[in-house]
């Protein structure tokens, strides 16, 4: 039966989620952006709330919420702020690989240190995404037992701290690999100058030089790897457009509240049509952006096929919403918009860092509408998922 | 918990309804377009089948024939009534708008006769309306040449009189308002006080003084009539004053013609939004099979058709979804009208943009006694009629300042 | 130097034009759009005032204007009416090749034509576009001496009332190929259903049943052919830009009309925001696109190599720009807007059939975004076109 | 004649500017961004080299120390002073708008004090600015804490006094506000008679009472300086109103202090249009080189960048020719008001616009250290300064409605 309706547990986490975003997050926003990381404090109260274990799975003393429960805790949450939501240390995107396949032998050592709430942080490289500029190339090529890696990647959030790593990328022959790195003397940080966005969030490039890959730190190749990739990646797409949801709820919030109150011309500048018309666009996109989150997590959920389909287009409408309803933001709090008195240009410039450190909005369009028009084969995929796990007991 | 699932007796309606647009209405619906009419013998067959565009049609709500107190059990059940609405009429927008218009059935004029009629009204208009008689409409007539959005403007008087009032007035864009057994006439009682004043009157067919002086052609939706109404000293006797006398006696109740009009927006506008999402989607399903069929599948022309259709997907999913939960919220007894404004301003312009860019598609083999561009011409009314999408911000708006104490 | 300032010649020309748009065309346009045609009265004025000839070589009697003072004078009078001016009889897109290879032999008889004064509509087929639909294909097949033309063109403008055929199209080996047809028995009209717009302008499609065309009839061949076909549709883009500028102006100048006198909520329409920043929108928009037709005839006339992709970019914006304000013109007349008591329904859907039957949106912007990165050398044509004219002394 | 083809003059202009912008501001600035101050040291090399930004400092209409009657040849060649001003400032913004708006000179405080001072006040102001002396500034102070966009509600008061005014008040987003010599500040000396009231003082650096409590963060434009000045009873000499007494008593001229603000702006707003171009310019040729370089030339992405940067080229010349517009409206000395909103409205929207999708072809690679994300942050500035998107639209719809007798 098609409802709105959220489950009581769901709006009791939600509250919390609010309450934490409001009271910690939001006032330490730009504290964190100067200093360039989240405090340890506010980590340790993430982690304590448990909002760092929705994704995992049970045994690994994780929550293992359903998608449809998380992106309404994780929307609160970066309604508070989407620059310290990105900083959190801990699992990140790696959490949903470790979700369909818990039982892998090589999370045996990060398995721990999850239940014992040290929460390292796990950084991701998806080789596969186009990579245009020529000084930054990957290659992974077959070497004995082995592969051996060079190149730099592009800029990774969570790099700078991350104590793993975990690759997603194609060697020379073309075959997919998931590669699980424990030891951060096989990676060197490359770190850049970064002004934009989301700065608490440890970005830095990494560079390989003939490191090693052992056969023992590949997770998983071939049509195996593929298929955890998109689905993990189906995933995290769900998470990060909810954060994104949230971004622009507290956007709209804040250009509410200060219109309501600036006045010009003898009004508030509510009462003028180029400001409520715009705040009205701003809630639609919203409200809309909100539905086809949960639209993508209830198919992901369902083990729905379209669910892939279903998280790009709602990453995608994210993106879209959320460049327009920050930029309005910005817009209707004219000069105050573009000071950091006022945390909406943060908004803008986190929200614009976001877009571009997650899939591009073109490629997104052109992956959901060549699935569409091709109406690629994606059935049977869950169950591909099952004998993953079922063959490699943990 | 939040589920997007239909229900089995919602699919089951989405199914049939389905059954009939695809089967009944698309059949005739090029035709309809061209000669400006459903045909007479179409809407006689079709009205035995009881398939109505209205949020009572469908579930187990139908009062027209039963008493207006109501048992427990259809009280719950009733409660699905607004969603089953939305899935049927998206359904019926697909199938042909202009003929979903045209269904015999009261129409808009239903909803402000169930919500503020008498037990006694409620019997009398929408009794007329069954599969065993022949078709028989009702119509909603709000908007007047000099006053389109601003309906606290209006200038169409009613003046009471002995047993009744007289009403003097023009009524334009009056959906099937020539064929209507009976029409919701808005007036006002004294145009000095504003919205107070307004009252609403079942005006029937065949009333001296009452008239049909012109239909109107349109750029589409050509197949639904769009009358122009005129009251010349036209008596309606008192016992079609909506409510009765005494509903807009208890001014604390803050009974107004003009609630009644508003209250009816609520409940039409998550409708007419569904119906602009299957507009929206039959121009999207045509052009995917077109693509599917007729173009490469790799190259400049498979892009751009590939990211014009992903995005009129999109659209279409965000646009009903926007649209479920005004009427979800309906069913829930909550608070609609920023919904039903949101569903509503989303739906009209997006149903527009996807037959646009479909078009461009398609390219000039579009054009040609083709479903979509009569689709792209149906579809710009959903900007307009029920409040245009100016009136929808305002609306939206208004709800969003409302919390922060400021009256927009 | 910088200027924006029209001559003399070219205001005393654009008033004339925008008299007759006022006084003659406008008051006849839903006449026109009943009776499918444009009448002959109005298309002996048009001539008459020698509109038909602005594009024309001043050795056919024509007026060989500039692009640059044509694209004023088309403006003008698609300001009365676009479905009108394209329903003129006359040379249509082919008067670009005229004036590019004035002394063909080919033209001779309707250079004649021309100089009497009798204005024959001729038919543009360009078969280069992208067709994607099966049951319209034509094919070209060398035979003997000439080629086999067999298949369904795509509804052509004035195609009903064509005594002349112009043909761009390649065989199938894929050399470019310009044919032209005088003999209309070579060719059977597949008249269609149209509702949408332009219907003045008679739309039909053409069908072809090996139809035996002769090398005579072979107006250019190869490199030849493709050079005089490119710069012809670079002409013609900017001519069609023009016109939907003059649209855009008609549907501008009539919602202002109407929402300064039109009043709800006991004051002038004009004075909420919604409506009138709508409109200053929709001003922004048609000034801007009347600039870049400017920009892209001042090109073309300069034999600037950059004319081609200031044409694409010229239509494509025009197009954009045409739709928007004739939806916003609809819009803001609300339900008047909708009914055909006001011209503004009748424009906008004029405007989606201009855009339809010209280049698509996404087609135009790709022509010209390949050309902006792999900067295709287009110099030298100019030159070329004065060999091709001077090859075939007419 | 019609004609978008600059002169040899205006060819020469752009070129000296862009190869000023090419050599001497692009080097510094992104270390200018990162430190939020433009090097000393290079300021005052650069001041020697006497590019500023401003309308009069290109051309041969440099009367900064020139009598204020003026021979006809000069007339004749001031003509073409505002092309070249948008000319030069779309490099000026092409090669770092932050370091442009710092470039020492008369900078916003200019054209109030050319239009409407005495010709003793622009000898005075206007001399101070020379290649031969240490660097200095003027600047422009009219936007209020509590008034923003909101230019006739001001509420910095000038009370008349011996000698003088003495002024109270607070002044926001003062660009160069701290290390101007003087600054044009607007002030009421009666705020019940709204604009009428209005008075443009010149106040100069080191006036008791005149201090600059605070430098603001921001989005971008970091190397520019943005003050916040703060006016505390005080005391401005009456030879610093400008334009002096009698100008303003002149009440059939309509001289007042909001008129000398607003036609500020109609010769300022090219000029800020023509730097988002030039942003927007920076940014697509960046793109467009990388792309050149490092995309494949064919596929999806290919085909994306096509479209991307074909859109870009296309706004940037449409932003350029509206701006072209409105400054040869100006030369010509036609009211251009309507043309100088319409170009600022159109390139602040661009300008960003282009910068968010150029960055969406460079990817995460486009963050580091980058020029293009920087440019983005600067561009949105100007969507908002010398009047916001909205106040643009509220000028261009009452110039539309003027003609037609509506007020808006």
């Amino acid at each position: 039966m098609i409802s709105f309706q959220p489950t009581v547990d769901e709006i009791a986490f939600r509250n919390l989620a609010r309450n934490f975003a409001k009271e910690k997050l939001r006032p330490l926003a730009r504290d964190f952006e100067e200093k360039r990381q989240v405090s340890d404090e506010i980590s340790r109260g993430i982690n304590e709330l448990g909002f760092s274990a929705l994704e995992l799975p049970a045994d690994w003393d994780g929550l293992e919420l359903p998608l449809i429960s998380q992106v309404q805790i994780v929307e609160a949450l970066s309604a508070g702020d989407l620059g310290g939501v990105q900083g959190f240390r801990g699992p990140g995107e790696a959490a949903s690989l470790f979700r369909l396949v818990p039982a892998h032998p090589l999370f045996n050592k990060i398995k721990k240190t999850t239940r014992e709430k040290t929460w390292p942080a796990v950084a991701f490289l998806n080789g596969n995404k186009p990579n245009h500029s020529s000084s930054l190339r990957l290659e992974l090529q077959s070497s004995g037992g082995g592969y051996l890696l060079n190149g730099t990647s592009r800029p990774l959030r969570m790099a700078k701290y991350a104590g793993y790593l975990l690759v997603g990328l194609k060697d020379t022959t073309g075959e997919q690999l998931l590669i699980w790195l424990e030891d951060h003397g096989q990676w060197r940080l490359l770190e850049g100058d970064y002004r934009l966005g989301l700065l608490a969030s440890g970005f830095s490039k990494i560079q390989f030089h003939d490191t090693v890959i052992t056969d023992e730190q590949v997770l998983a190749k071939g049509h195996e790897a593929k298929v955890l990739l998109s689905q993990m990646l189906t995933r995290t797409r769900v998470l990060e457009a909810a954060k994104e949801v949230g971004a622009m709820e507290a956007a709209l919030d804040h250009a509410a509240v200060y219109t309501a109150q600036r006045k010009a011309f003898g009004q508030e500048i509510a009462k003028f049509q180029g400001v409520s018309f715009t705040l009205a666009d701003m809630s639609i996109k919203t409200q809309a952006a909100r539905h086809l989150v949960w639209q993508s997590a209830l198919k992901v959920d369902d083990r729905d096929p379209e669910g892939e389909a279903a998280s790009q287009s709602a990453l995608q409408f994210a993106h879209q919403s959320l460049r327009f309803v920050t930029d309005c933001a910005v817009q209707l709090l004219g000069g105050h918009g573009y000071v950091q008195d006022f945390p909406v240009e943060k908004w803008m410039r986190d929200a614009q860092a976001q877009i571009i450190f997650t899939e591009g909005e073109s490629e997104l369009l052109l992956d959901h509408g060549e699935r569409l028009i091709v109406g690629e084969e994606r059935g049977g995929l869950h169950d591909f998922i099952q004998n993953v796990a079922a063959s490699n007991p943990g | 918990m939040i589920s997007f699932k239909m229900s089995p007796h919602q699919i089951q309606v989405k199914e049939v309804v389905h059954w009939f647009a695809e089967n009944e209405m698309r059949p005739i619906s090029l035709a309809s377009d061209q000669h400006k009419r459903v045909p007479d013998e179409w809407l006689e067959n079709i009205n035995q089948l009881g398939i109505q565009l209205s949020t009572s049609s469908f579930g187990d709500s139908d009062s027209t024939s039963e008493e207006s107190d109501q048992t427990e059990k259809r009280k719950k059940s009733e409660r699905q009534g607004n969603r089953l609405a939305v899935i049927a009429a998206e359904e019926l927008g697909w199938g042909d708008p202009a003929i979903a218009l045209t269904l015999p059935g009261p129409g808009l004029g239903g909803p402000p006769v169930q919500a503020s009629g008498t037990p006694e009204q409620k019997r009398r208009f929408m009794s007329i309306f069954s599969r065993d008689e022949p078709p028989r409409w009702g119509a909603y007539a709000l908007t007047e040449p000099e006053a389109g959005s601003d309906v606290s403007g209006l200038k169409t008087t009613a003046v009471k009189t002995n047993g009744g009032y007289i009403l003097n007035g023009q009524k334009v864009f009056i959906t099937n308002g020539a064929r209507a057994s009976w029409v919701v006439v808005f007036a006002t009682v004294d145009q000095k006080s504003g919205r107070a004043g307004h009252r609403a009157f079942v005006v029937e067919k065949g009333t001296p003084g009452f008239s049909c002086t012109r239909l109107a052609d349109k750029m589409g939706l050509r197949a639904s009539e769009t009358a122009e109404l005129l009251l010349e000293d036209c008596f309606v006797p008192e016992e079609n004053l909506l409510g009765g006398e005494s509903y807009y006696e208890e001014k604390s109740a803050g009974h107004t013609g003009f609630r009644v009009a508003m209250q009816t927006f609520d409940n039409t506008r998550p409708i007419i939004a569904a119906m602009a999402t299957g507009i929206a989607r039959a121009a999207f399903e045509y052009t995917l099979d077109f693509v599917q069929h007729e173009y490469p599948k790799h190259g400049r022309s498979f892009h751009t058709a590939s990211t014009i259709l992903a995005k009129a997907q999109q659209e279409i999913d965000a646009s009903r979804l926007l649209t479920w939960e005004a009427a979800w919220k309906a069913d829930m007894g909550k608070p609609n009208a920023k919904e039903a404004a949101m569903c509503k301003s989303f739906s009209g312009t997006i149903s527009l943009g996807v037959c646009s860019r479909c078009l461009e598609v398609l390219g000039p083999d579009g054009v040609e006694g083709h479903l979509v561009e009569k689709l792209y011409r149906d579809a710009k009314i959903f900007d307009i009629f029920e409040g245009t999408n100016q009136i929808q911000h305002l609306i939206i708006a208004r709800h969003l300042y409302e919390p922060l104490g400021v009256r927009i």
